[in-house]
């Protein structure tokens, strides 16, 4: 396991957006942290709050309607969201930096591939173009793109997808950051260009010992790559803990329904079982936890009470009641 | 296998039939457009310009202080006062009057000429969208054609061939701004008939005019009806510059783009004579725009997620 | 059971924007490139591939809603392939389609009763009968009754999903394609409209072709599985068989690269070189034989046949599996 | 490209025969007859006649017309009845004056449309958005006749600072060369004949600008506010580059293809409709030409201008596609 | 301020750019205008622009007194006829030289005069000397060079205004040489012998003359002329306020007391020699057939308020003829004002309860209406009170000659600016029943009257001034009491000029040579 100290850790983040309609608590108190050479999985459906949490990270949360509102940002020990604008700046793309979901959307339409790698390259390091060009040339090989010297001069519509999150992982790449962001970085790619994406994940991290944060709606792909994963609901973590123990003994009712209600090509054919409902509207959370009114084991006091984030084992956190009693039971009864 | 009713579910007879449902129910979408449309403020101003333009228009009798005819050739030009707001033209007619009784022709033009353009631009663009292949190329030539004529001056021969009139005018600028209304709907037709349900309701075994009219023009309606605001604004301008080149309204009617060119030569020593129909000129033409420029982005399908 | 629909051959070549001025050979696209298979009625063939390989323009052309350049449909023994104008209309009655995207297949300024009502109106069904049907549809779909005179946007995903459900199955077809109808939505709505798609199977003995990308849901609703690569079937199996015993190595990698939700199994994991070729210009002989680990010379040279290899009816369509004549 | 060039240029041919169709079929159904205005108020039945012989309006229409397009194909634009000038030299003089007019309104109209547009977006909802777009709003809505002649009374009447006609104050030496009197007097290093060219150009450049400045600003806004939200921008962002970089580099010259294309089409449109501007402002140019001639039923110069004018504008369409080539390059040609 | 834009800067001027060469010390005139010359061969033209250039740079074998149509002796000194009026004689000066440098002698005049017979596009010729299709002479039969400087003409017919007919601008004499030259392209390289040579045109900008030192008469105090195009009005006055040009015709009537009271300009009147009419179609079924009626309708319209309209430019008229003119029938006393007698008459024909009536008008101001849409709407206002319901009808000008040629009016604007200053010109043209055909020029109101015509007929080939006049004086009073128009106007049209021009009097006729105009600094 990574001994060593986080390199990054969240404290207690909410990110709120301002909305006409209604405040929109797209992050509301996530925990978490992140070592060297690590890879945390967060997990959750669509507009669990996911990207958000990510670009909280990178600074990057529009602003106007999006505000950080409390918590904790801390990289290498200092708190992000007290940095500058240009402070930030300086350590977006240099010291974290973040693969996108869409590879077809995240590039430049309009300029070349070299030219998308080399502003990175002199927006952080005091190289020479020539040396830019070295180096961006260096990266495409290291992605694994065949004939990069050629590639260098292409524009984004001349690779095919699995080509342009190559490059996006390139451009990431290009000043050896501490921690990489990829949120979603294969869902919109095919199985066999998946695979070869998630390949690439994994001998760059044992290259160049990033931290890794994947953001991913696919069990599947936690279980391939993740150390620890964090499973996300509303806004919310709802499970925290290492990968293994999540699907061996996963405890929160929406991972169980989660895992449950993916088929499997191994598992024996039978009826799935579904989560009913749908994921609730985060301008107007219901009272108590926001998973109660999809939930199989709801009591009455889920309807009231928020639960909060509760060590059920070592390293394995819950948010749920049916835990939490358990557990101030146990920290009772000694 | 059947999927005959199912006697269980019992039929609520208090539920009205389907067709009354929709009629309540498709002016939901509009009304839901224009609570977004006043909303805003600047659309609102424009929604409220509109709404005295039309109710002057209609009240333009008790409105007008005086006969928008009654001439006093003695007392021309006489600027601003309490008897005449705006003052007198060259003939001694009551300036607000005329600019009174104005919006009703200039509601005319702007109706009648986007009208001609909506409709001819809006069969000829969905045919070409449509249908596509020869038909589209040819009507999409002609376009081209229309396009490639200076609008100003296919409007001037127009009106030159047809005679100086109010309504040769309104025709002449309604078939100007045909390719315009053509081109959006083109498109608009063009991206809507890729959707899946274009390809649902053909399906579902729908005919060429079912779907054409149920589904893929109702859904170019928002664009249509963008551009038909915005170009009233746009018609009434050009029926003015028309006018203004006097190949337009006829005297005695209070058209504002003539009533401009008639006051013209006095701009140095009558300038109320210019400045205040050019003023209403800009003004309705202005609540059009910033009325369509609220339009547009309240039926704006991005913003209604 | 009987064979409810046979597509032998079947083509669609979409011509190409002609690059050269004067050229006489037209360019095309060989989106669907010889496709044969049969379905029995009440099940379900699973259709996977990539992205661009052609399986909604094989849908597509099965039900006419686009015209195949070559080979022939033949519905309930009927061939169709040449069917037009009303002939055509009135089969849409029996073969009906669900869409993938539950945003884009509804028209957002018609009610959910006009979306669901408007086959029935077509086919000239009493108002009296759509209203009933119409109940009976929201209800089987799981919809209220309450719904119906809402407007698609605002619905989730997968209610949307369950209303295209619904006005597919509105005239009572026999066979139901649908083109990925879940991808798009989140995993755990994703079950709740397997789940329904499951029992209206049952309930109306429908018979599907189901497209999609994702492995595990295929296998998990298909009796069969087809797989296709670049406009043609290289394997077509029982879905177990497939799962279990892939032979061709386009089916083996793809099975491989699916990562399972199970940290423990350490699967041998066949990575595929490159992309996928375009289809405007396909590989010579075998099209898979560019990412292929096992190619060989006459891979590039030879187009194999799909043949028949294994004794329960697997097909596969690799020079270096052994033919089983049963 | 250079096949996409010829191939757009062969497709000019049908529509500018169909424009020479159009404007010989209604320039011919206007009723009136030349002859009559060419020889006024004091011409006898004998002597109109005896001229209509002379110039063929007495030859049926499909002959006129062939005579015409052979003229035209041969490179004559044949002369004016009216005055009998050759049309061409006439346009020698008269195109330059309207394209420059076009070219000064249309620069005008760019530099402060586009950079009005950027900033706006950038600052959406600032004070500078409000006042740019009302400005703008108001610039779509005003007549520019009307706004022609306020000038003129404002700053030729009131404050006497600009000549309220002409091109040139009579009596300036200037040599002319192109007959583009800003080049012209560029070109001789006449500064003074410069300066007072560009001072006759303000107003009605000013004024012909007006709406097309307007139109370009709210284009580009809206444009750049979609390009804003795009994922590439976003990866810019998240590379750590410097805001006015990604406004200007990433942005904008995504934003400017729509706009490209609106300045295009504006392009042609003040061509053909410099007519109000050039009577109001005594601007020689072809707007005032042919409307004119429209009046006179001089056929030949309505028919021949029209044509070059129809011809420029869609020269100017062609050369807008190409630059779309340029600043995309996801287009292909073919 | 008033810069003029001659070669010395006046004090005080703020116009820095205005005047380039101070340093040669020429003096410009800058001649603002509505519109451009169409061409300058003045035989082709009928437009008072282009010969308002042409009288500059040619001359005619006799000219016009300063201000009437009086002629004085020009190229040709001197001058005779025959008793039957059919032969006339001129000495012609001999020592004069054209523009280009090409001598001046009687083979110059003859061949102009042959030039014009060949083509109907020599509109003036055919027009004043009778041409048609068959005989492009007309009346002039002959025209010899019985010696080195004396040219003989034969006429067909004793044509009294013939003398004066030939002082008009479009019968200057232009240089023989150059006209072969330049062929098709004369009309923009004009050569004549007029006291400016021609240098340059810039189509629709301007028009650039120089003067000739060694004109044979009064050799112009200016250096140049500048004929600038200002097709608006108001912008060309603002020029003038301006100070970039020295005069300008066109004036808005609206901007007379403006000049006036600028303390740097200063308006000069034309003499009148116009009329301007409510033409009535007597043609046309329906009421204007009838004389009551067009007599009520002479009665329905209050002159002096339509006037008003003219900003003091117009007298009101009572006679095709305008006053200055001898034959001018001063006795006839006009309709006047009176709403009830016109409802009477209207009665007696049948017409109580009034008609719907088209007016056609002309957008485009015209010298002797300055305000063509106005006035319709004046006259429209009027005729309200008869129950006469007026439509109006504006067209651009060339279409309003079209269309009232055509008969297509009911009632239509025009008017006519004298050309030679005979009565003929007046009264032949515009009332006779020759000139009544439908599509032709001239009678719009479709007047035939026999005696008229008989009258007409008789004056015209009548060589005694004053029996010409008894015949012209009976005519007017046939005409007053048919009243196939309503008579408007006689303007002085006005031209604006700054302070410091001087000498300069304009032409009944509509234009003169700049030869005696100064500016004085
Ligand atoms: N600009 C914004 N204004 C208002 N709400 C926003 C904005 N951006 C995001 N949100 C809301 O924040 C919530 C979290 O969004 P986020 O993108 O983090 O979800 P996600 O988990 O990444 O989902 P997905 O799987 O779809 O990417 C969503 O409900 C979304 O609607
Ligand atoms: N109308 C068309 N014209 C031209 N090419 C087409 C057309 N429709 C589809 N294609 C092309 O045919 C090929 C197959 O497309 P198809 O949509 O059938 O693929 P698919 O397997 O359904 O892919 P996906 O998983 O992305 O939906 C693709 O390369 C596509 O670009
Ligand atoms: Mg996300
Ligand atoms: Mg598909």
């Amino acid at each position: 396991m990574h001994t060593e100290s986080p390199i990054l850790q969240v404290e207690n983040l909410h990110t709120h957006f301002i909305t006409k309609a209604g405040i929109v608590k797209a992050v509301d108190g996530v925990d978490f942290d992140i070592k060297p050479g690590e890879t945390l999985g967060i997990v959750g459906e669509s507009g669990s709050g996911k990207s958000m949490t990510a670009m909280s990270i990178m600074g990057l949360i529009p602003s106007p309607p999006g505000k950080i509102v409390e918590g904790e940002i801390r990289f290498k020990g200092e708190n992000l969201l007290t940095k500058t604008k240009k402070q930030m700046r300086n350590i977006r793309g240099k010291e974290i930096s973040m693969v996108f979901q869409d590879p077809m959307t995240s590039l430049n339409p309009v300029f070349t591939i070299e030219k998308q790698l080399i502003e990175t390259i002199l927006a952080h390091e005091s190289f020479s173009k020539n040396q830019a060009r070295s180096r961006a040339l260096e990266l495409l090989h290291l992605v694994g793109i065949p004939d990069p010297k050629k590639r260098l001069k292409n524009y984004p519509h001349e690779f095919s997808g699995g080509m342009r999150q190559r490059v996006m992982i390139a451009i990431a790449l290009a000043c050896n950051p501490s921690v990489l962001i990829a949120d979603e970085p294969t869902t919109a790619l095919d199985v066999t260009i998946q695979a070869q994406i998630l390949e690439l994940f994994k001998k760059m991290q044992n290259e160049l010992n990033m931290a890794i944060i994947m953001i991913t709606h696919d069990l599947g792909v936690v279980a391939e790559v993740c150390d620890r994963v964090m499973v996300m609901y509303a806004g919310k973590p709802v499970e925290y803990t290492e990968t293994n123990h999540l699907f061996d003994q996963g405890k929160h009712p929406y991972t169980l329904g989660l895992m449950n209600s993916i088929p499997t090509i191994n598992k024996q054919k039978k009826k799935l079982e579904a989560i009913d409902g749908v994921p609730p509207d985060l301008r107007s959370l219901p009272k108590g936890c926001s998973f109660a009114p999809r939930c199989k084991h709801v009591m009455e006091a889920c309807l009231h009470i928020d639960p909060t984030l509760t060590e059920v084992n070592d390293h394995h956190f819950v948010r749920c009641l049916l835990y939490e009693e358990t557990n101030s039971e146990k920290v009772v009864s000694p | 296998m059947s999927l005959q009713p199912n006697p269980t579910p019992e039929p609520n007879p208090a539920l009205p039939d389907s067709h009354d449902l929709q009629q309540t129910k498709a002016r939901k979408l509009w009304v839901d457009a224009l609570i977004r449309i006043v909303k805003s403020k600047t659309s609102l101003i424009g929604l409220c310009i509109i709404l005295v333009l039309v109710l002057t228009a209609i009240f333009a009798p008790v409105i007008a202080t005086h006969s928008h005819t009654a001439q006093d050739i003695i007392n021309r030009y006489q600027p601003p006062s309490a008897e005449h707001w705006l003052g007198t033209d060259e003939l001694g007619r009551d300036i607000f009057s005329r600019i009174v009784y104005g919006t009703r022709i200039s509601i005319q033009i702007g109706v009648i000429a986007v009208g001609i353009a909506m409709i001819i631009g809006v069969v000829l663009g969905s045919v070409a969208g449509y249908f596509g292949r020869w038909i589209d190329q040819i009507i999409m030539r002609i376009i081209d054609i229309m396009m490639a004529f200076p609008s100003i001056l296919l409007a001037i021969a127009l009106v030159a061939v047809l005679g100086p009139s109010l309504t040769n005018a309104m025709i002449a600028v309604g078939i100007v701004g045909i390719p315009q209304f053509a081109r959006i709907v083109r498109s608009a037709v063009l991206s809507i008939k890729e959707t899946e349900y274009i390809e649902a309701s053909k399906a579902i075994g729908a005919k060429h005019a079912r779907v054409l009219f149920q589904h893929v023009l109702p859904n170019c309606a928002a664009p249509i009806i963008v551009q038909a605001t915005l170009s009233i604004g746009t018609a009434i301008l050009d029926a003015a510059g028309l006018s203004f080149l006097g190949l337009g309204a006829q005297p005695p009617t209070p058209e504002w783009g003539a009533m401009l060119t008639d006051g013209r030569a006095a701009i140095q020593n009558a300038p109320w004579v210019v400045a205040f129909p050019g003023l209403a000129i800009f003004l309705v033409v202005l609540g059009f725009n910033l009325f369509g420029d609220g339009l547009r982005d309240a039926l704006d399908p991005r913003l209604k997620e | 059971m009987s064979t409810l629909l046979e597509v032998t051959n079947l083509k669609k070549h979409f011509p190409l924007k002609d690059s050269k001025l004067f050229s006489r050979e037209k360019p095309v696209l060989k989106a669907v490139d010889g496709i044969s298979f049969s379905i029995q009625s009440g099940e379900t063939l699973g259709l996977v591939g990539e992205s661009g390989c052609g399986k909604s323009t094989a849908g597509r052309s099965i039900l006419k809603l686009i015209n195949p350049t070559e080979g022939d449909i033949y519905f309930k023994g009927e061939n169709i392939s040449h069917y037009r104008g009303e002939k055509l209309r009135k089969l849409r009655k029996d073969m009906q389609l669900i869409f993938q995207d539950p945003y884009a297949s509804l028209n957002p300024r018609k009610t959910i009763a006009q979306t669901i009502t408007e086959p029935m109106k077509i086919f000239q069904l009493s108002k009296e009968e759509q209203y009933k049907k119409l109940e009976r549809l929201l209800d089987v779909v799981g919809l209220r009754s309450y719904h119906k005179d809402r407007y698609p946007h605002e619905f989730s995903g997968g209610q949307r999903q369950r209303i295209g459900i619904a006005r597919s199955l509105a005239l009572d077809p026999e066979l139901v394609i649908c083109d990925e109808p879940v991808s798009a939505l989140d995993v755990s709505i994703q079950a709740q409209v397997i789940n329904l798609m499951e029992d209206l199977q049952e309930e109306f003995n429908l018979t599907y072709i189901f497209i999609a990308h994702d492995l595990s849901v295929v296998h998990h609703i298909s009796d069969r599985v087809a797989v296709m690569y670049l406009g043609e079937i290289v394997e077509i199996a029982e879905a177990n068989e497939l799962y279990q015993d892939p032979k061709h190595p386009y089916t083996q990698a793809l099975l491989s690269a699916v990562p399972e939700a199970n940290p423990h199994l350490e699967k041998q994991r066949i990575i595929l070189k490159g992309d996928l070729p375009s289809p405007a210009n396909p590989p010579s002989g075998c099209k898979f034989h560019t990412r292929c680990p096992f190619a060989e010379e006459i891979c590039r040279q030879e187009k194999p046949e799909l043949k028949q290899v294994s004794s329960n009816g697997q097909m596969a369509a690799c020079h270096f599996v052994r033919e089983v004549v049963s | 490209m250079l096949k996409y060039i010829i191939r757009r240029l062969f497709m000019l041919i049908p529509v500018l025969i169909g424009v020479s169709i159009l404007t010989f079929s209604l320039i011919h159904l206007i009723p009136g007859d030349p002859a009559r205005s060419m020889l006024g108020e004091k011409a006898t039945e004998a002597q109109l006649e005896s001229l209509r012989e002379e110039l063929g309006l007495n030859d049926p229409y499909i002959v006129q017309y062939g005579r015409f397009l052979g003229n035209i194909v041969q490179g004559d634009l044949g002369e004016s009845i009216q005055s009998k000038e050759n049309i061409a030299e006439q346009l020698l003089y008269k195109l330059p004056a309207t394209v420059e007019l076009t070219i000064f309104a249309m620069i005008l109209a760019i530099i402060v449309g586009v950079l009005a547009g950027v900033i706006a977006a950038v600052k959406q909802y600032s004070w500078f958005d409000n006042i740019s777009m009302t400005g703008a709003l108001f610039g779509v809505s005003l007549p520019i006749f009307w706004l022609g002649l306020m000038m003129i009374w404002l700053f030729s009447v009131v404050f006497n600072i600009l000549p309220p006609s002409g091109r040139l104050t009579s009596g300036m030496e200037l040599t002319t060369i192109t007959n583009f009197y800003l080049l012209d007097s560029l070109l001789t290093g006449n500064w003074a004949a410069f300066k007072d060219a560009f001072s006759h150009l303000l107003m009605p450049g000013l004024a012909l600008g007006t709406i097309p400045m307007a139109i370009i600003a709210r284009m580009t806004r809206s444009s750049m506010l979609e390009v804003m939200r795009q994922d590439y921008i976003r990866t810019a962002n998240a590379k750590g580059l410097r805001t006015r970089f990604v406004v200007f580099q990433h942005a904008l010259k995504n934003a400017f293809l729509p706009v490209l294309t609106v300045i295009g089409l504006q392009f042609g449109l003040l061509l053909g409709g410099a007519v109000l501007t050039e009577t109001i402002f005594s601007w020689p140019g072809i707007g005032r030409y042919v409307y004119l001639a429209v009046l006179g039923r001089d056929y030949p110069v309505v028919q021949s201008t029209i044509l070059i004018v129809a011809t420029i504008f869609v020269l100017v369409n062609l050369i807008t596609d190409i630059l779309y080539k340029y600043f995309d390059p996801r287009i292909r040609f073919d | 301020n008033n810069t003029s834009s001659t070669g010395e800067e006046s004090e005080g001027s703020d116009g820095e750019d205005q005047t380039t060469e101070e340093a040669s010390g020429e003096k410009t005139l800058i001649f603002g205008r509505g519109a451009d010359s169409i061409q300058l061969d003045p035989s082709k033209v009928t437009d008072g622009e282009s010969i308002y250039v042409t009288n500059q740079i040619y001359d005619t074998l006799v000219r016009y007194q300063e201000e009437s149509t009086e002629v004085k002796p020009a190229l040709a000194t001197e001058w005779e006829t025959s008793e039957d009026g059919l032969t006339w004689t001129f000495q012609l000066r001999d020592d004069i030289k054209f523009h280009d440098g090409t001598d001046f002698n009687a083979e110059s005049v003859v061949f102009n005069f042959e030039r014009w017979a060949t083509s109907a596009e020599y509109i003036y010729y055919g027009y004043m000397f009778g041409a048609s299709e068959e005989d492009l002479g007309g009346i002039i039969e002959k025209v010899e060079a019985t010696g080195d400087y004396e040219v003989t003409f034969t006429l067909s017919e004793s044509n009294a205004p013939f003398l004066q007919t030939l002082a008009m601008p479009p019968f200057g004499i232009a240089s023989p040489d150059a006209v072969e030259k330049h062929g098709e392209d004369y009309f923009k390289n004009p050569v004549g012998t007029g006291p400016f040579v021609f240098e340059e045109w810039l189509p629709d900008e301007s028009i650039t003359l120089s003067k000739n030192e060694e004109y044979f008469g009064e050799v112009a105090n200016v250096d140049k002329v500048v004929f600038r195009t200002i097709p608006d009005n108001g912008a060309r006055f603002m020029e003038l306020q301006s100070g970039s040009i020295d005069l300008m015709t066109g004036l808005n009537p609206q901007d007379i007391q403006t000049a006036e009271d600028d303390q740097n300009l200063q308006i000069i009147r034309r003499p009148s020699m116009n009329v301007s009419y409510l033409a009535m179609n007597t043609d046309k079924e329906g009421p204007l057939s009838e004389k009551l009626v067009r007599q009520a309708i002479n009665l329905a319209i209050d002159k002096e308020r339509l006037i008003s309209l003219y900003e003091g430019i117009g007298k009101p008229a009572k006679n095709p003829l305008p006053p200055s003119l001898w034959g001018y029938n001063d006795d006839i006393e006009d309709y006047g004002y009176d709403v009830e007698e016109a409802k009477a008459l209207l009665a007696e024909a049948g017409y109580a309860d009034g008609f719907d009536i088209t007016l056609y008008t002309f957008a485009n101001p015209r010298p002797y209406m300055p305000q063509p849409k106005v006035s319709a709407q004046a006259i429209q206002e009027m005729l309200k009170e008869i129950n006469v319901n007026v439509e109006i009808i504006e067209n651009d000008w060339d279409t309003h000659l079209n269309v009232t040629e055509n008969g297509e009016h009911d009632m239509a604007f025009l008017g006519w600016t004298g050309d030679n200053g005979d009565p003929d010109n007046f009264l032949y043209v515009l009332l006779d029943k020759d000139n009544a055909k439908k599509g032709s020029a001239g009678n719009i109101a479709f007047y035939k009257n026999d005696e008229v015509h008989d009258l007409l007929k008789q004056a015209q080939s009548e060589m005694d001034q004053e029996k010409r006049t008894e015949l012209y004086l009976k005519a007017q009073e046939i005409i007053h009491e048919d009243a196939p128009w309503f008579p408007i106007a006689h303007t002085t049209p006005p031209i604006a000029a700054s302070k410091n021009i001087v000498n300069y009097s304009p032409h009944p006729t509509g234009s003169e040579p700049f030869n005696l105009l100064d500016i004085e600094q």
